[in-house]
């Protein structure tokens, strides 16, 4: 079993689901170089029409996954930031979200839409959002955001497999970051929710990167004599509602963390759902630990500050069990 | 291009052909005449964009493609849906939103029909350039020679995608047909509030698209200007833009009295109605007799009328089988 | 004091603004005409260039009003459709709602952007949504959603008076219902509710075409013995929270009411953040009424089914009170 | 257009503003190389989109602006920010997010500065397409005489919005000039992968817009042809579209190596380097000796220098800056 980075994981999930169904196309700015890498090479494998660089147009790239689907091909679209899913939202919101239902079922909508989300550039507003939360309210569309390279392959293979639109959300910052991934093909499937570490004090429930940062604050706290629970959410629509309301069940405390805005936040969904299936096991308000309702700083120091950090997590997880 | 009775060289025809074209014209105009009824009668909820007077443009650029081509049609009017092949019963069944529609009735004016080649009507205008690109990028990867047909709006030129949509047809060298039915309104304004150019289809030069303007009152025209186009781009020579001229004989839609709409305009453009075009030269030509055309009509009728009776005795959909369906497959 | 319509109230607003303050321009596709009647007449009182007619371009009508409110004018925008405003999210979320701060405050950011949103006329998935929840989540934006002629005409005032770019929801079945206006002008500031029912067993929160079915609601529930409060949240960013947690002090319950999907609604917010501010006054978990998580069906029969009726919202009650 | 020694007749200019032109470009090239120095070293965490041999169109293009006009800037180097007056210590002051900046430290990379009329680079290319027509529409509104001019890249003409804005500013004859770079890059992929056609401009002819394509490494030749638009415009004739031919001589980001660039091409380029064409012709005039060269760039050395140095001694915004400034005005 080898190490790989994350782009790694996700260029053999995509390599090996372009050989075994050739209906499968990747398509985006600049797919053949890959920005991140996440495509890099595929083009060599698969040929240009299969990895096709797209002009500068988001809601094109978008629109045109869509056309792509529902005339038998299995698109793989990538958005090079999750800021311009706004760019595209009218197709992703709209459109792909609607069409299974409003056809009537007369073809699954088979998209991929891969993006690059979050901080750790320090480039502001336009190119480090979490732009997530505003696509759980339209219908139809599944969110999946990994936060391991080892997930990233089983999870983007199950996408692509998929007969509804996926936005599949990855972190720049994961990028880079190698995991182990066995050599045997794999699948994860959408809707499945990871326990990354148990505990009985407080259950965390995270997502991409902030997975990482809520198993550090964990180990703090361990320390401390806290025993955290941490949940790895994986996919967010649909969200795996039983993993999570049992460890409620067994906690009584939640903290959702999340690097995207507070308001109008993933965090508040699930919050208001937990609150809704499981109020009686509440011992306290959920928590959301999340950025503050600003855009995106730029620079360094306002970037820090500005994403969810450890120590925040650690107070978030403090005023649960306050 | 001015209405009236310009003295045209009449575009070759078989005379077959221009006889079923004419037909189609005759059942899309029934069934807007039987659905504005209904509307008067405040028998139906559904308002009609209709596309009274544009019949032409929907029957003679549909006639060009094949069955399995792709068409993205507009909210103007059912002829595109007619001309595609979507029967009388699937369309009133979605209108009428029952199950047994091929959206099951899901779509409601959103008509589409995969059996036919129609994709899907978006709501939204213009949300369906970037996909009409994706559809025929998809023949192009499939090399499955279909042609795929973008009909639009003059006013939906203005939209965002329209640039970007043209670059990317001229790039690919997709077979992709755009139609533009410039009707000279967009609702409630003349295109001249939205459109800087009198014409629209010169854009298309720019982006190293070839392009044509064409009579949109003659079927005949409209079918020999589109079929260029198709073979154009079943050829693999690339995309083609046709502006057909035509006019909007009636109000935007069903609700509202097109007051805006200067009478002697509607009177000029009523003069070179596209059935009367039609049938003027279906007589000249000796093609059919007048007594044929009223049985053409008889016969729309009485299909309009059998879709429009079934669909509305159909029940409604339940609860369940409006809360079904948005996902692909089981999602918990 | 007169009678009127909630769309004369929008004009009158619109006209008062324009005589008083000449850097007040509206534009929009067809604002000269009026679709739904709200700027009809307005053209030929300040005449073609304070009353635009625009292309058929949503996120041109939204990047326009942004660059007609930097360099010193005061839009009022159109997006004929709430589903619409996916067409200009990149300019709403983006742009607009970060300019403010990204630009470090040099020039205020004085758009309103009205549109029409809901259901009504049974046509379906791109013409009957209501769109807010997905606006929740970028920073910037302010959130308007009025109930009567009375509040249309006050809100609206203050919106075009506001230095921030704000999204004026209004419902396309408001529009013909008369309402109370006053002869004399007042404003009602941006980010007060109104308790439209005292009641002490449960609070119900909601806005626009809701809050009437709330208050039909709990004049049925009154009978049965129930006695319900109905707040009219009005500004759905920035959120009464002190009206609404004082409501819940004294109730226990709370109910919120809204016509979009449920999931990532704007329900969740609220729940989420009443947990966390009013945990200990809270005697059941926050009930949200809202529309199931599929696009708006087409048709009448399906339309009625799917937004949230009174018995719906006297079902949420009940819940609440279970 | 080819690089090379190509004859051309020098393009008529003022041989105080091409000596001024050329210190402006020298100051723009110096202070992109001090800011590559500093990411070498890992001195600085902003990457560098360097604009490296495209100098003379940022620098001729905002040469024909008056101080009260609007700029739309690109992220393609920091010409037109030099060009159109924000001063070295304002620019520091942002990329390194301190509070003495224009924008108070928050733009960062977003470089705005109202007092000289720049009004804000976007982050998402193409966002400021609408924004900028709401900026001309307010001057024809306002009557204040302004133009606006909109700097872009050959890429970012298949975004959404580049024919809709076309369409509205020549249906509105707005005041609105299309500045276009023809760098024929697109990130990592020659443009000939993103536009259908080799030259762009072209299409403004199908929206009724006159268009020209200039020179890009001729700074009298830029700024002549910008003043030509910018004078129509000014004159209430509305939009025009210029188009200059120049090229990234250099890689996408300063974090890449732009190993996809032929080494030939860049050789070609680099013969006619902006900076290189002007000092040829200022010694050839005998307008500036080279002794007066060095000089111009030792001030542009010592001016980067000290606001570099200026910025970087500051201290970062505190939290309490970071928060707030979202709303114009109190909100709770
Ligand atoms: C994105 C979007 N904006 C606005 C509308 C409302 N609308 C419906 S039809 C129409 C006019 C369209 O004009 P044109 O493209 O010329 O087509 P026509 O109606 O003349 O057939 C408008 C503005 C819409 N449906 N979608
Ligand atoms: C909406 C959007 N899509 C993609 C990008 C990423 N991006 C930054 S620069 C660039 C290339 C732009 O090419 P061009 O317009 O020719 O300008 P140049 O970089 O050559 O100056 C791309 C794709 C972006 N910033 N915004
Ligand atoms: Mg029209
Ligand atoms: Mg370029």
């Amino acid at each position: 079993m080898a190490e790989i980075p994350f782009t790694a994981a996700l260029n053999r999930a995509m390599a090996e689901e372009m050989k075994q169904d050739e209906r499968v196309v990747v398509l985006g700015e600049d797919v053949r170089a890959g920005f991140f890498g996440a495509t890099s090479g595929l083009v060599d494998i698969f040929g240009p029409e299969r990895v096709l660089n797209t002009p500068i147009w988001e809601s094109g790239i978008a629109g045109m996954a869509l056309g792509l689907a529902v005339t038998g091909l299995r698109p793989v679209a990538e958005l090079m930031f999750a800021d311009f899913f706004y760019l595209a939202a009218d197709e992703i919101a709209n459109q792909m979200a609607s069409w299974h239902y409003v056809t009537g079922g007369q073809t699954p909508v088979p998209i991929v839409v891969r993006t690059a989300a979050g901080g750790g550039f320090a480039i502001g507003y336009n190119h480090s959002q979490c732009t997530e939360a505003s696509f759980l309210n339209p219908p139809g569309l599944k969110i999946v955001a990994p936060s391991t390279a080892h997930d990233a392959y089983g999870l983007l293979k199950s996408a692509i497999r998929d007969d509804n639109p996926v936005l599949f959300i990855e972190h720049k910052l994961l990028y880079g970051v190698p995991g182990e991934v066995p050599d045997e093909e794999y699948l994860i499937p959408l809707g499945e929710a990871a326990v990354r570490r148990e505990g009985k004090d407080v259950t965390v429930l995270a997502w991409s990167t902030m997975v990482g940062k809520a198993l550090q604050a964990s180990e703090e706290l361990e320390k401390q004599g806290v025993s955290v629970e941490v949940i790895d959410a994986r996919t967010l629509v649909p969200l795996d509602e039983a993993t999570l309301l049992a460890s409620v069940a067994k906690t009584g405390r939640l903290v959702t963390v999340e690097e995207g805005r507070k308001r109008g936040g993933v965090g508040a969904e699930i919050a208001a759902t937990v609150m809704e299936k499981a109020f009686g096991s509440l011992k306290a308000p959920v928590v959301r630990v999340a950025a503050p309702n600003i855009p995106v700083p730029s620079g360094p120091a306002a970037e820090a500050m500005h994403v969810p950090s450890v120590p925040s997590i650690i107070g978030g997880v403090r005023t649960a069990l306050a | 291009m001015e209405a009236g009775n310009v003295a045209r060289d009449p575009v070759p025809i078989e005379p077959k052909m221009l006889l079923e074209l004419y037909r189609r014209m005759v059942l899309v105009r029934m069934a807007e005449t039987i659905h504005k009824e209904m509307l008067d009668r405040q028998e139906f909820y559904l308002m009609g964009h209709f596309g009274t007077g544009q019949e032409a443009v929907g029957i003679g650029m549909t006639a060009a493609l094949l069955p399995t081509d792709y068409l993205f049609a507009t909210h103007r009017g059912i002829a595109e849906f007619v001309g595609k092949g979507m029967s009388q019963e699937d369309i009133w069944a979605e209108y009428y939103c029952r199950s047994v529609g091929p959206a099951k009735g899901k779509g409601g004016l959103h008509l589409s029909d995969y059996k036919v080649g129609l994709v899907g009507l978006v709501g939204s205008l213009g949300a369906d350039y970037s996909i009409a690109v994706g559809a025929a990028l998809s023949s192009k990867i499939q090399k499955d020679g279909r042609v795929t047909l973008y009909s639009f709006g003059e006013g939906t030129s203005s939209q965002s995608d329209f640039g970007s949509t043209l670059n990317a047809a001229a790039l690919w060298k997709l077979p992709l047909v755009f139609g533009m039915a410039n009707n000279q309104w967009c609702e409630f304004a003349h295109y001249s509030d939205h459109v800087a150019t009198g014409d629209v289809a010169p854009r298309a030069e720019g982006y190293g698209i070839p392009w044509s303007i064409a009579d949109g009152q003659d079927v005949a025209a409209a079918y020999a200007a589109t079929q260029e186009a198709v073979d154009r781009a079943r050829r693999g020579e690339g995309p083609s833009f046709v502006e057909f001229k035509t006019y909007r004989a009636g109000p935007h839609f069903s609700g509202e009295p097109g007051a805006y709409m200067a009478e002697e305009d509607l009177c000029r453009w009523r003069e070179r109605d596209p059935l009367l075009v039609a049938e003027q030269r279906l007589l000249a030509e000796g093609v059919a007799t007048r007594d044929e055309m009223d049985k053409i009509a008889e016969a729309a009728r009485a299909e309009v009328t059998s879709a429009v009776e079934r669909a509305r005795s159909l029940p409604d959909v339940t609860y369940e089988e409006m809360i079904s369906g948005v996902y692909a497959g089981e999602v918990k």
